[in-house]
């Protein structure tokens, strides 16, 4: 356990040797599954619940959500390199990765209001049917998560070029990218919960 | 020695040696200078001290109380005789749903924050929480979050679905006023802030420990309070996603909750009870943790079974997931499901029978003091075993099937709640109250608190289980006078026995109230350890300095302060335990040896601000969405300004380090 | 837990920041390229009809993706045991809650 | 049985010295530990174990703790040994209370699966709404050798053949309700949207009274029900009476007036079976029209029930339902099936009975008497519909009429 030894190191000790900030995120994103479980298993319930109306087998665009599925997956490639660069400290990398991984998200996300755009005009609005509601609910609440990710990438840069990073900058960068992994393993259950498998 | 403490009073203003060092004092947002004051009521509403958030959150939850106390007080003034008309129908269905609310989310909850907040850190050896400013944030959250929900009252009507909100008869159609619009949306904000305040602590409590405090050297408060944290942490998210779906479909017209396009309202009670079964063990835990200190303490002997009580704390959390449905029994879940629930329910009373036998056998054998707090602490063993042998009556689902939904499961819940959680409670108001304020409440008037809520609690929940099985159901704003009976049993005495209890219950609260102000006007100061503590929160001045401890005490055993006050002397018969040190030796002991510079995080605007705009979202989602892009404005403002403002303010706004680079943060961000 | 967190500590004293496993990006790259593999096979599932095998399938490449990201984006492999344990608490509590709430829909009556 | 306030106030207050009287006067007529029926019994012969065994544990918890207060009370020993435990004694006490729980575990899964049989002959539509019951007995069932050969539609009160299973199968309209009869099984919730299935049943002739007990909006306090066993004989008559032909009032009396007021004021929520307008057209209900569930209680036999509106008001006198409710098994059916008229067969046009206040306050202002959801200003969300019934503003005399014509519903 922690001895006295271990407090002359000087600043940032902590019992376990772990960083507060990284701990609280994980379990702030352990949390989170808690959160996206109950959407996705209020969509489970509801996917099949549309009447007479329009369900999720006629409605999606399988091949058009395979694209934005894959940009998604991709932004966790650059962001990786953005936090292997801020480790090494090469602030210019890390702010090109990040802008990257900023721009590959917010091409999601603008797929995805695209998508929405269609349902809507299609006929399926928020409020149609139990399934639409909970569709809606369930991808809204992922696009607002990368919607936010969005931004803390972006402010990242920001703050990053002007210097002005409090504490650690290897960990901050790093913290964002576990909460855009998260958001990115997040859509890849709900790509195939909700679009791949048959309902 | 130049303890830097959170900002005293600026130097320049006092002048003298350091005064020079004021140069440039940092600022937030480049505009406003940083709070630093020590005193006033800036100290307190900028604060970021764990204390002092800690008796804030003591201070209103008090104050929620007597509310849900007095909403408590009308229901039984209602059902004092048969058909009778001191509420309305529509004003009673109020009544229960915000009393209900009130005492879960605004009293209890955070009243073991309030505790948690306070103690955690002394406990485990900290000079604050992992994030001071999260902290500040949570307590502003609940606040601003619990005032927001009670002005429903004045707008047009409170929640009037039952605390626990059932679908479809929560939706618009049902309940038109925007009572229902106000109990979600507080309830969300209530419970981000309850989110917020559990990563802190566990991060707190697994990160910031002192030296050589194992998990397993930790108090039995910090453990289970440690569990309450993950509880929350987990069960919180739930009832977010729930009360999302709700307020979609009343605000946005989803159709979540719409039967007739094909909704099963039974999803609302899954997800309700996900959440609100673990949250009774949010409401118990917490208490558990309190008389857990208190018995030992007033036992002269260490827990009995240590490592069996923490598990078994452990225990109740886990398996207190897989068991919500047992609220259900009658909603038609299938015999196939209610019957594992039933019996995945009857496993808890094992882990909880542990914490029982265990409390039973610290007081065996020892050498008991009563004081208030003990009797308070020997009190909740009494009253939770009664109510959670009740409990176990309920877990029988066919015997369930007679008793949900009546008086008898009342009788059950308050017996655990008020005679668990709430005793245990006014065990830890009596055990720390020296430590918090330097001051002991008075004996006498605790024991005439103790024995008014002793009694009145047995007076007024008692004979709800015999209403409830002679068939009077819950949540009834009349009992009729033809369904009385004539019996023993009959329901008029004993709704008159319970009300009557009430009232006691009351007059032990008010008692509670004289104590306090009596103590602050008379009472001399308290000394150092009154009660022969056994933990290190008390290995320090009363109250607390800023900084908790002069120096972070290094941890050897379980109970760390008892044993540095205690020996085994042998003499000539046999091992003998005697005191071999005063506390105040122990603590010039530490004192000796203080840290040269401590670097306190500092008083902040943002928390504050950034809380104030989530009501005001609130608010706009209820009545213009335009309100909220105003609340939103608020929160990104807050967010930003926080961002930017580093959590310890430069040296220079306070006394200037005697020399050396040699500071300790607590925390870099946060 | 306590073993896990003294571990911990022996193994960190001092430079708790700097993991010394981390992968370098030609690491992440290849394992980016499996991931986009994946995908592209979940995909085909559209296209080609697989039957009643369809659903295992995709659910089986849905976790391999899931768990490739979480333990190498993620480093949770790499990390401290804490961070595993943390989350997968939340990730064992939502699916066993969760599994078993949607079940009792299906075998009501 | 139902005495005055006053003199019962004083009962309790001489009862609450001893358990002595308890066995002599009589408990609350939704007493749990006085089954009625198989079902409830089932369960009794179940909770009642539970309740001793906890009661033993509770008592050698306090027990322990009582003697520790009182042994090891601060008598000046010395500090005790801090000893940490005794890991054997910990590891049986939790066994113990594991083998008490498997003990309670095995009946308890048992009878989960032996209480939810659903064979059965006789199937009654249970169907919850703000704030009454509708039952709808389903045509061409059994019940106890009576066959029902017409739906047959009546509310709050449930008529069934003693001795018999029967299944209800219960939902709602709106929001959820929940159906007790404590005397004959536990509850079991009516959810809008899902069937739920109960079954009940009843040992001897007898009134067994019950309570909404899932929360269900304003007066859910008063949405009672009760279940009435009969013996077969009486059942069969009792059916026979709800499925007679519809008789209009004769000409020239009040009823008949009443007749037509009825018709223009009250049918087109109330469904009088077989009652017809002046051109002869059978006069259908169209509560959907007006009431947000889409159903108003049927009228059709109104007078052979003891009381209306979610059973919480009497359609008979204080008196009368003292004597009904003591009636013994074999004399109580020819009682109840008198309806109002009940014990004064003798003379057929004075209904002894009848507690004519109850509805002649209902007729003038419903909601006054129940709380309803009947203001104009608040029922955009449901477009008008109200929730209960609304004040009619009718004159007295036509509340002569309406009562007069509603006396001959039985
Ligand atoms: C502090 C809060 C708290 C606690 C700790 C508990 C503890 C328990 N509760 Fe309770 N419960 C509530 C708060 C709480 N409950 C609330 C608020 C409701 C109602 C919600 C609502 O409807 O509004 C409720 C409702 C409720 C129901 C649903 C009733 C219904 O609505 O039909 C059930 C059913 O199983 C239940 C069971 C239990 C059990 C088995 C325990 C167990 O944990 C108890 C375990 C303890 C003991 C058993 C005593 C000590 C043990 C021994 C001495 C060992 C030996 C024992 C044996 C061998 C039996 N509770
Ligand atoms: C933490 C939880 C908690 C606590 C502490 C309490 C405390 C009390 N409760 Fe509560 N109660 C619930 C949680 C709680 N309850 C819940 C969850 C429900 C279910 C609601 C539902 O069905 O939806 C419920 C329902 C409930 C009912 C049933 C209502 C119904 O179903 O119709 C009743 C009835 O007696 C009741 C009574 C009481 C009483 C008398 C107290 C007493 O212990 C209160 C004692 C406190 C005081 C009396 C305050 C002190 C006041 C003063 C000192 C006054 C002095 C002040 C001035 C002079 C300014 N409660
Ligand atoms: C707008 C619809 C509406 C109209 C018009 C209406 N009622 Fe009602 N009535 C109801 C509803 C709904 C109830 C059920 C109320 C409850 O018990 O909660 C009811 C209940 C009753 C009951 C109690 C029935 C029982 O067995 O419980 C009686 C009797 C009654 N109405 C008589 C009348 C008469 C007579 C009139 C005409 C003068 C009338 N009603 C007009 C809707 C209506
Ligand atoms: Cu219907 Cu309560
Ligand atoms: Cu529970």
């Amino acid at each position: 356990m922690a001895d006295i030894a271990l407090h002359d190191h000087g600043a940032h000790v902590s019992s376990t040797g772990l960083s507060n900030n990284k701990l609280a995120m994980w379990l702030f994103l352990g949390s989170e599954c808690l959160l996206f479980g109950g959407l996705i298993s209020t969509y489970m319930l509801y996917r099949g619940r549309h009447g007479d109306g329009v369900g999720p087998a006629q409605l999606f665009d399988v091949p058009l959500t395979s694209v934005s599925s894959f940009v998604l997956l991709m932004s966790s490639l650059t962001m990786v390199l953005a936090v292997n660069s801020a480790k090494r400290k090469d602030d210019r990398n890390t702010n090109l990765w990040l802008v990257t991984t900023g721009l590959l998200g917010s091409l999601f996300v603008g797929a995805q209001v695209y998508e929405f755009t269609a349902f809507y005009n299609e006929g399926v609005g928020f409020t149609t049917s139990l399934f639409s509601s909970s569709f809606f609910t369930l991808t809204g609440f992922h696009g607002v998560h990368v919607s936010i990710g969005v931004i803390m990438l972006l402010a990242m840069v920001a703050i990053i070029s002007r210097n002005k990073v409090a504490g650690d900058k290897a960990e901050a960068v790093e913290m964002i990218g576990l909460y855009w992994h998260f958001v990115d393993v997040v859509w890849v259950v709900i790509f195939t919960l909700v679009y791949l498998i048959p309902a | 020695m130049a303890i830097i403490e959170r900002p005293s009073v600026i130097p320049a203003a006092v002048g003298g040696a350091g005064a020079t060092a004021l140069a440039t004092p940092s600022s937030s947002l480049g505009v406003f200078r940083r709070p630093v004051a020590a005193t006033g009521w800036r100290s307190w509403v900028f604060t970021v001290d764990h204390k002092k958030i800690g008796i804030m959150y003591g201070v209103v939850s008090l104050f929620f109380f007597i509310v849900g106390g007095c909403e408590a007080l009308l229901i039984r003034l209602q059902l004092a005789a048969p058909d009778n008309k001191v509420l309305g129908a529509g004003l009673y269905n109020e009544m229960f749903t915000m009393h209900a609310t009130t005492m879960v989310f605004l009293f209890v909850m955070p009243m073991a924050a309030a505790f948690a907040n306070y103690f955690l850190p002394l406990q485990v050896g900290a000079r604050d929480v992992a994030f001071p400013r999260l902290n500040a944030l949570s307590f502003w959250m609940f606040l601003f979050g619990g005032i927001f929900l009670n002005t429903s009252w004045f707008l047009g009507g409170a929640a009037d679905g039952g605390w626990f909100m059932y679908s479809p008869n929560s939706s618009r159609l049902f309940s038109p006023s925007h009572g229902i619009d106000f109990w979600v949306l507080g309830l969300q904000i209530i419970g981000i802030a309850s989110l917020v305040s559990s990563i802190n602590l566990i991060v707190t409590v697994l990160n910031m420990r002192a030296p050589g405090m194992k998990l397993m050297n930790m108090p039995v408060f910090t453990w289970m309070v440690l569990v309450v944290q993950f509880l929350l942490l987990f069960a919180l998210p739930v009832i977010t996603v729930a009360l999302f779906l709700l307020s979609f479909q009343r605000n946005f017209g989803a159709a979540f909750f719409d039967v007739d396009k094909g909704a099963d309202p039974l999803l609302w009670q899954h997800l309700f009870w996900i959440f609100g079964h673990p949250e009774v063990y949010i409401i118990i835990l917490p208490s558990f943790g309190i008389i857990s200190e208190v018995l030992p303490t007033f036992a002269r002997k260490p827990l009995f079974g240590y490592k069996f009580v923490v598990f078994s704390g452990a225990a109740i959390g886990f398996v207190g997931w897989g068991v919500w449905a047992h609220h259900m029994f009658a909603s038609g879940l299938g015999p196939v499901s209610v019957a594992v629930f039933s019996v995945a329910t009857m496993l808890i009373a094992i882990p909880t029978g542990v914490k029982i036998c265990n409390w039973t056998l610290t007081l065996w054998g020892g050498k008991l003091w009563f004081t208030t707090a003990m009797m308070f602490a020997i009190g909740v063993i009494v009253l939770f075993t009664i109510g959670g042998l009740s409990g176990v009556t309920h877990a029988v689902a066919p015997a369930d099937t007679q008793q949900t939904d009546t008086y008898h499961i009342v009788g059950h819940f308050h017996y655990v709640i008020v005679g668990g959680a709430v005793m245990g409670l006014f065990a830890g108001f009596y055990f720390w109250w020296p430590k918090v304020f330097g001051k002991l409440l008075n004996e006498r008037l605790g024991k005439w608190n103790f024995w008014l809520m002793f009694f009145g609690v047995n007076l007024t929940f008692g004979p709800m289980h015999i209403l409830g099985m002679q068939g009077q159901p819950r949540r009834m704003v009349v009992w009729p006078e033809k369904l009385t009976g004539e019996g023993f049993f009959n329901l008029h005495f004993w709704n008159q026995v319970a009300t009557w209890g009430s009232f006691m219950i009351a007059l032990g609260v008010l008692v509670f109230l004289i104590n306090i102000i009596h103590t602050a006007k008379k009472a001399a100061p308290a000394p150092l350890d009154p009660w022969d503590a056994r933990t290190l929160e008390w290995m320090t001045s009363s109250p607390p300095k800023a900084h908790n401890f002069d120096a972070i005490p290094t941890v050897h055993a379980l109970d760390e302060f008892f044993h540095r006050k205690y020996e085994e002397v042998d003499t000539e018969h046999g091992a003998r335990l005697v005191k071999v040190k005063s506390a105040e030796e122990v603590l010039a002991a530490e004192e000796a040896r203080a840290d040269a510079h401590i670097h306190l995080p500092s008083p902040s605007y943002w928390p504050i601000v950034l809380a104030f705009g989530l009501p005001i979202i609130a608010y706009g989602v209820i009545y213009n969405l335009l309100l909220s892009v105003v609340g939103a404005a608020i929160v990104l403002l807050g967010i930003f300004g926080w961002v930017l403002e580093p959590s310890v303010a430069d040296d220079s706004d306070y006394d200037p380090p005697a020399g050396g680079s040699e500071t300790k943060e607590l925390s870099p961000v946060g | 837990m306590s073993t896990v967190t003294e571990h911990a500590e022996h193994e960190h004293i001092g430079h708790a920041e700097h993991e010394p496993h981390i992968p370098s990006d030609m690491y992440f790259i290849k394992v980016a390229l499996i991931l986009a593999g994946l995908t592209a096979l979940e995909t085909s599932t559209y296209w080609i009809d697989l039957g009643g095998f369809a659903t295992p399938a995709l659910i089986i490449m849905m976790t391999i993706k899931f768990f490739m990201i979480i333990l190498i984006f993620m480093h949770l492999k790499f990390d401290n045991k804490l961070f595993s344990v943390m989350f997968y608490i939340g990730l064992g509590l939502a699916l066993f809650v969760y599994c078993v709430a949607l079940a009792t829909f299906q075998f009501f009556d | 049985m139902f005495v005055k306030p006053f003199s019962r106030r004083r009962v309790a207050a001489v009862v609450t010295f001893g358990f002595l009287l308890a066995g002599c006067a009589k408990d609350a007529p939704q007493d749990t530990f006085d089954p009625a029926g198989p079902n409830a019994r089932e369960i009794d012969s179940l909770q009642r174990p539970v309740f001793y065994i906890a009661g033993v544990v509770g008592l050698i918890v306090l027990g322990a703790v009582a003697y520790a207060i009182w042994k090891f009370k601060d008598r000046g020993q010395d500090i005790p040994e801090q000893s940490h435990g005794n890991p054997k004694l910990e590891i049986l006490l939790t066994i113990l209370p594991a083998i008490i729980l498997a003990g309670i575990a095995v009946p308890t899964v048992s009878q989960v699966f032996s209480l939810d049989k659903k064979d059965n002959d006789c199937v009654i539509n249970v169907t919850g709404q703000q704030w009454w019951w509708e039952y709808d007995y389903v045509k061409g069932s059994t019940c106890g050798g009576v066959e029902i050969t017409e739906s047959i539609v009546t509310v709050s009160e449930l008529v069934i053949p003693a001795d018999t299973p029967v299944l209800l199968r219960i939902t709602s309209r709106d929001v959820i309700h929940s159906f007790w009869i404590p005397r004959l099984n536990g509850k079991r919730d009516a959810v809008p949207g899902r069937l739920h299935t109960l079954r009940m049943e009843a040992d001897e002739p007898g009134i067994y009274t019950g309570q909404c007990t899932e929360f269900c909006g304003l007066s859910h306090a008063r949405m009672r029900q009760a279940a009435v066993a009969l013996t077969t004989a009486d059942f069969q008559s009792w059916v026979t009476n709800q499925t007679a032909d519809y008789t209009s009032p004769e000409a020239g009396t009040t009823a008949a007036i009443g007749e037509t007021t009825f018709i223009a004021q009250c049918s087109r929520c109330h469904q009088v079976d077989g009652l017809v307008d002046g051109a002869g057209n059978p006069v259908l209900a169209e509560p959907d029209r007006f009431v947000y569930s889409g159903a108003a209680p049927n009228l059709t036999n109104l007078m052979t029930r003891t009381a209306f509106a979610g059973w919480t008001f009497d359609l008979i006198s204080d008196e009368c339902r003292d004597r009904l409710w003591n009636e013994s098994p074999e004399t109580f059916g020819a009682a109840y099936l008198q309806g109002v008229w009940m014990y004064s067969a003798a003379d057929a046009t004075a209904p002894a009975c009848f507690n004519e206040t109850n509805l002649r306050e209902w007729l003038l202002n419903a909601p006054a008497m129940k709380p309803m959801y009947t203001d104009p200003t608040k029922l955009a969300e449901t477009g008008g519909k109200t929730r209960g019934m609304p004040a009619l503003g009718l004159t007295q005399a036509q509340i002569d009429e309406i009562v007069a014509y509603l006396l001959e519903r039985k």
